[in-house]
Parts: C-alpha cells; sequence; structure tokens
C-alpha cells in the first residue's frame, strides 16, 4: 500500500513536507541529483532515436537521416540542436526540433502530421518523435546555444515569445515570468531558474530533451511548456504550435552561450 | 496547421521588415501575437481557450508593462487598483476569522483548476509555494514575502480589538483582490477569481492573524 | 517486442566494468488505475549475463527495482574484444537479450 | 511481523493473481523466489532466501544518497569482502515487501552491485550477505525520501 505514494507523488507534491533541515537538505539533494547521472535512461530513448533516424520509414519508405534538413544541410545532426527554432524556406515558417520532424515525417515518409500532433505524450509516432528529438540532442552535447537571428521571422518570434512570457491569464493570473522572472526564486524547496536571460549551462532552455524520473518518461521541450502551462491554469498548446515555438526562440536566444546538457535527467 | 498564419505574417511582417535588421514594430508583434495566442490553444478539461483570449484589463496592461520593461504610469495603477478595490467582497457579519488548523491546510493544497484537475474538487490556496508561512514547514517557496509572524509583528494580539481593525481589513482585502493594494501584484486574485470560497480566506484569515495558529508563536 | 538495452563493459586490469539500462515498465502491483482497479505487478524477474557464453552473473528482482532498470556489476577475466550477454525475462514471460563487446 | 499463516496467503494470493491471467511462465523461474519477495518484513525475506539469524557485520556495505529527491529511483549499491557469500540482497524496511534484489556471488563476478529501487517512504536499506553456511551478515542505512515541491 505504501508504494501507491510513489505514482501519485507528483499530485501529492503541494501536500507532502519532508521534515528536513533545509541547508543540509540541499546539499544532500545535490548528491543524489550526482548519483543518477551515471546511467540515465534518456539513453535508451537516445538509441532509438537514432535508429529511427537512421531507418527507412513510413508510407514513403523514406529515410530521415539522407532527407531530413534541421538547419545544417539534409541528414546533418551536429550542431543543429543548438540552433533550433530557426526559419526554414521550405516551409516559409519558423520551427523548432520537434515541429520540424514532423514536417520532415510528412514530407519524406509519408505520415499524417496532424495525427501525430493529436497523439498523446509517450504513444505512437509521437514518442518516437521524441526519441528523435532526444537522440539529435544528444549529438550536441557541450555546445553553445546560438539562435539565428537574422531573418525577420525569427526576429518576429522572438518578440512574440517575450509578449508571450510575460502574458497573464486564467484564474490565477499566471504568467511564465510569474515563476521564472526573477533571479534566485523558488516553489517549494524547487530552484526556478530565470529564464529572461541565460540561467546557466544545462538549466531551463538547455535542459530539454529530458528523462523525468518522477515518472520515468522522457519530455520533450514542448512536453516541459505544456505541462507548465497545466500549472499556469492555461489551455493545453497544439503539438507544434507557433505559440510554444516562439517561447522556444525566446529562452533559447536569451540563452546564448549556455552549453547543452541535453539529455538531462531531472527530478 | 500553423501554416495559414505564419503566412500572413510573412505577408505582412516581412514585406515591411525585408532585409533590415531592425526588431519588428509593437503594432506587427501585437498582431502576431494576436493570431497565434487564438491558434496555439484548445480547450482541455476546464481549462478552456477563453481563459487566455479573455484577459481583463488588469492582467493585459500588467503583462505588456512587464513585456516592455517598464511599470505601468502612476495614473493607472491607481485606476486599476480602485477598480480591483471595487471587486472585494466584504465578510458579510464583519466575521474576518475563521480557524487556523483548516486555514493550514488551504495554504498546503497547491492544487484546482489545471486542465487536469476535476472541476467539483476543493480548490487550494497555493500559499506555501510563494510563501514561508508556519515555522515548521520547511518546503515553502520564496516568490513571495515571508508570512511567518504576520500577526505579531503587526502586533495584533487580539484580531477583534477595534485597534487591530486596518491590519485585518487590508489582509481580508489583500487575499481577496491583491491587485487592489498593487495593480501588478504576482498574487493570483484568489477571492475575486473564484479560486477559494469566503470560509477559505476566513480559515487562511486565521492562520496568518489568530495568536493562537502557529504562525504567531 | 522490449526495446533493445544499452550495454556498456569496460575492461581495466582484467575486470569489466559493465552497466546495463533495460526499457521496462516495473509497474509496482501497487498503483491502481483511473477507475480505482489496481494495475498488475509487471516486472523483471530474472537477470542473467554470460560472457562468451559462459553463465558469469545472475539476479532475480521484484517489482521495487525502478522503471527502466538500471544495473552495474564487474565480471573477472573479461578482456577486450569479448562478448558479454545480457538476458532478463519479465513476469509475464517476456525476454530480451542483447549482447555487447567488451572494450 | 506478519504470521507464517498470512505470508503463506499472501504467496498464495501472488501465485493465483499471475497463474489466473495466464502469465506463470513455465520452468523458466526456477530462480525467483516468491515467498522471499513477497514477505513483508527484512527478517521474513531473509529466513526465505536461506538466511539465519542477522548480524551487523563490517564486511557488509551499503551506498546510497542521505536523501532522495523522488523516492520512485534511489540508487543503491550492496557490497561484501566477506569470503564465502552465496547472495548479496537489496532489502528497503518500509516496502510494502521488503526484498528489492538478489545477486548471486560467483567466482566470476566482484562481489558488489549497483541498481536503483523505488521508496514509498524514508526507511532503512539493508545490504545483507547470505554466507554458504546460512550466516546473514548485514548493513544498514537509513534514506530519507523528499516529494519536492510543485514546479519541476
Amino acid at each position: 500500500m505504501k508504494k501507491q505514494l510513489i505514482p501519485i507523488a507528483a499530485a501529492l507534491a503541494c501536500l507532502a513536507a519532508p521534515a528536513l533541515a533545509q541547508k543540509s537538505a540541499s546539499q544532500s539533494i545535490d548528491e543524489y541529483r550526482a548519483m543518477l547521472q551515471d546511467g540515465n535512461p534518456a539513453e535508451l530513448f537516445e538509441m532509438k532515436g537514432e535508429e529511427l533516424w537512421k531507418q527507412a520509414r513510413g508510407p514513403k519508405k523514406g529515410t530521415l537521416a539522407k532527407s531530413c534538413d534541421l538547419g545544417k544541410g539534409a541528414g546533418v545532426v551536429k550542431g543543429a540542436f543548438v540552433e533550433l527554432p530557426r526559419y526554414f524556406e521550405d516551409t516559409k515558417r519558423v520551427q523548432d526540433l520537434e515541429s520540424r520532424l514532423l514536417t520532415c515525417m510528412s514530407t519524406v515518409q509519408g505520415f499524417d502530421e496532424k495525427s501525430i500532433a493529436n497523439t498523446p505524450f509517450g504513444k505512437g509516432e509521437k514518442a518516437n518523435v521524441v526519441a528523435m528529438a532526444t537522440w539529435i540532442a544528444s549529438q550536441s552535447k557541450g555546445m553553445q546555444f546560438n539562435l539565428p537571428q537574422s531573418h525577420a521571422q525569427e526576429r518576429l518570434f522572438y518578440a512574440v515569445g517575450k509578449q508571450l512570457f510575460f502574458q497573464r491569464g486564467g484564474p490565477h493570473d499566471f504568467a511564465c515570468a510569474t515563476c521564472h522572472g526573477e533571479q534566485g526564486k523558488r516553489i517549494r524547496l524547487q530552484d526556478l531558474p530565470d529564464l529572461r536571460g541565460n540561467p546557466g549551462d544545462g538549466v531551463g532552455f538547455a535542459a530539454w530533451p529530458a528523462y523525468r524520473v518522477s515518472n520515468g518518461q522522457m519530455w520533450s521541450m514542448q512536453h516541459r511548456l505544456n505541462d507548465c502551462y497545466r500549472q499556469q491554469r492555461f489551455p493545453e498548446p497544439n503539438y507544434g504550435s507557433d505559440a510554444t515555438i516562439a517561447l522556444g526562440v525566446y529562452m533559447g536566444v536569451n540563452a546564448k552561450g549556455a552549453a547543452s546538457a541535453v539529455p538531462a535527467i531531472t527530478r | 496547421m500553423q501554416k495559414p498564419i505564419q503566412f500572413t505574417l510573412i505577408a505582412g511582417a516581412v514585406a515591411l521588415l525585408a532585409g533590415c535588421a531592425m526588431a519588428p514594430d509593437v503594432a506587427e508583434v501585437k498582431q502576431a501575437t494576436d493570431a497565434i495566442v487564438k491558434s496555439s490553444f484548445h480547450d482541455k478539461g476546464q481549462a478552456k481557450v477563453t481563459r487566455i483570449t479573455q484577459a481583463d484589463e488588469t492582467n493585459r496592461l500588467c503583462g505588456e508593462a512587464d513585456a516592455a520593461g517598464k511599470p505601468l504610469d502612476e495614473a493607472t495603477a491607481k485606476r486599476l487598483e480602485a477598480a480591483n478595490m471595487a471587486t472585494i467582497k466584504w465578510p458579510a457579519n464583519g466575521n474576518y476569522l475563521g480557524d487556523w488548523k483548516k486555514g493550514e491546510k488551504v495554504a498546503q493544497n497547491g492544487r484546482g483548476m489545471t486542465w487536469s484537475d476535476k472541476p467539483d474538487a476543493v480548490n487550494g490556496g497555493n500559499c506555501y509555494n510563494c510563501h514561508q508561512i508556519s515555522k515548521q514547514e520547511i518546503s515553502y517557496g520564496t516568490i513571495g514575502p515571508s508570512l511567518y509572524n504576520y500577526g505579531k509583528i503587526r502586533g495584533v494580539s487580539d484580531p477583534y480589538d477595534p485597534k487591530s481593525a486596518a491590519i485585518v481589513q487590508y489582509t481580508w482585502g489583500k487575499i481577496w483582490n491583491p491587485k487592489a493594494y498593487n495593480a501588478c501584484s504576482n498574487m493570483p486574485r484568489a477571492g475575486h477569481n473564484g479560486v477559494i470560497t469566503e470560509d477559505q480566506v476566513r480559515d487562511i484569515m486565521a492562520l496568518l492573524l489568530d495568536p493562537n495558529s502557529p504562525v504567531n508563536k | 517486442m522490449a526495446d533493445p538495452m544499452r550495454i556498456r563493459a569496460q575492461s581495466k586490469d582484467g575486470v569489466a566494468k559493465v552497466r546495463v539500462l533495460m526499457s521496462h515498465e516495473m509497474e509496482s502491483g501497487q498503483r491502481k488505475d483511473s477507475s480505482g482497479k489496481l494495475i498488475p505487478a509487471w516486472h523483471i524477474m530474472e537477470v542473467t549475463a554470460k560472457l562468451n557464453d559462459k553463465p558469469v552473473f545472475s539476479a532475480e528482482w521484484g517489482p521495487a527495482v525502478s522503471k527502466n532498470p538500471f544495473l552495474q556489476f564487474d565480471v573477472k577475466g573479461a578482456k577486450p574484444g569479448d562478448k558479454l550477454t545480457i538476458e532478463w525475462v519479465d513476469n509475464k514471460g517476456e525476454k530480451r537479450t542483447d549482447t555487447a563487446t567488451v572494450s | 511481523m506478519q504470521t507464517r499463516r498470512e505470508a503463506l496467503q499472501t504467496t498464495a494470493a501472488v501465485a493465483t493473481a499471475i497463474a489466473s491471467v495466464g502469465l506463470l511462465p513455465q520452468a523458466a523461474h526456477a530462480a525467483f523466489d516468491k515467498a522471499a519477495f513477497s514477505a513483508k518484513s527484512v527478517a521474513d525475506a531473509v529466513k526465505a532466501m536461506g538466511g539465519s539469524a542477522m548480524t551487523e557485520s563490517a564486511d557488509v556495505k551499503i551506498v546510497g544518497p542521505d536523501i532522495a529527491e523522488n523516492g520512485a529511483v534511489v540508487p543503491m549499491a550492496v557490497s561484501t569482502t566477506a569470503a564465502g557469500a552465496k547472495k548479496l540482497l537489496l532489502l528497503i524496511e518500509k516496502n510494502p515487501s521488503a526484498l528489492v534484489a538478489s545477486f548471486n556471488v560467483t567466482a566470476d563476478v566482484v562481489p558488489n552491485f549497483a541498481t536503483r529501487a523505488k521508496m514509498g517512504q524514508s526507511s532503512d536499506v539493508y545490504a545483507v550477505a547470505i554466507m554458504a553456511d546460512g550466516k546473514a551478515l548485514f548493513a544498514k542505512k537509513e534514506v530519507k525520501v523528499t516529494l519536492g515541491g510543485c514546479g519541476g
């Protein structure tokens, strides 16, 4: 019976009160996090993602490793992650890694973009997108974020992302900025990165996709943002929406110079 | 799905800004943001799209001021504060204080009104997410100021004493609608927006002001 | 079919440090689904390892081993180029076998 | 502590539950000891694995964090320097069933094994070496489990 606590840990988080001395607790938690680094289950998703990227798949039996351009040329993976989202000439859109993968799966492999977007996280081809995003991101590990801002659309998306970051709404009047608009703040014991600037290497935008220990799931950036919006009491963003892409541009440009730690392992 | 919207943006923005490395102009950004907000979200559970498309004036002006990086001008701030002040529902019978033990539970509970919460569930006050309150709870947030010893520091030894009336009323108003005192406060308008009930407000009041509450020990 | 394991085996001074990640739900048998029904336990029961076809390691696990399990152990007498094979079997009878080369 | 009769019932119930959904794999798991993995307490699980009375020993080691931020994944390692150990067990006192894993010690492996375990709450965790003569040598440490905040 006791173990029922585990799966509902996240839900109970606001009710739980660890009886621990604060200072030693944070040191011990740092030790715990360090112990988890070796053997991050994200590696399982990387492996799967690499295979999917290199396989001929879908109705058109296309191979993304041959034909998908993530911004650095067809099939080029290294360094792509730290320059996304960016503007793509072929779609005339600013796209993040996940929405770009959807485009490629549609054009190269013949998958139905919409039905993948509507699949729940962790299931079917949506899980495959996240696995590929994990592998692609891992190939830029340690590289510094350097999103392009040369195209007018990229600059517009930065400006829109900034508006969205500060947009207040819902029954609690929350904005992204309510929690992530000041340095050195926390919710309960959870430290909050200040996303108005570069919060540091491997923090915030530079930490996702990440393996989440609490539920054993691999979370992409959009999954992370969706859950932020859930806690903000906002409605759910569509998968590959311009709103989440614009927020990605805002956070990614702000994080210029931060080294990517992806795939990370988090609470 | 998003293609049509981005396409219109290009038609507008690129035509204006083609080849020039300037930041896009304010009207363009506003138009693009509105279009993107409209196209990017869907209803889920009790979290409807209207929660963000129908922001009230306070949220709209404060969000714009935050994004611009400059506070509201004083006249606007005063006007919004007055409008929010007018929404405060004062306790009908003058009964401001409930049970601090129940108040502690409301303060601990951070749930309610997300798309994954049941619409008929009891909502929490979210207080510990941002504030230190009782000394016993070490898992508290720091977005808001510490409320430990809230009543004691303010000299409230008997909240029913007329001498305490001003602070008691201020505290009620602040919980009900903090934007009445600071137009762009980060604190939710928990009473005004119906997040918590009048009885729950009374219980939080007791947690903060009752001399027997652990907050004032 | 279950997803492949991630196996790393590095030899140093005649001992190979073996690190394995397995893809498995490891359902505890303690959780309830949304309708309140207990979700039955589903977990890896047995893990075995062979070095060049010779059994060298075995372990039994209950449902309290974490989801997507991690395992580390040291095999004596393993040289670079040796084949290390890991197999797991769960309580539904499902199996997965993967082989890595010791580096 | 549960009675022997309760233990038998639990075991039977688990066996039935597995058998009833047609999941009991044949023969493949001669090694998996259902009684040991269903035992509630550390002592009962050790007994079911063939251990006699437990003795604390410096020859056995348990490694784990002082505090686990999340009980769903708690890194732990068990090891022994005692000659003649047959099995190394990892147990969590306050889990519904204490036994997490049993590692067989052979001449081909170093008796030092690491994995990650689920913990329902703060608890003592045990490494137990079952010796050839049935002696059970143990080490234990306390691991506190916090559930953290509401962000994340």
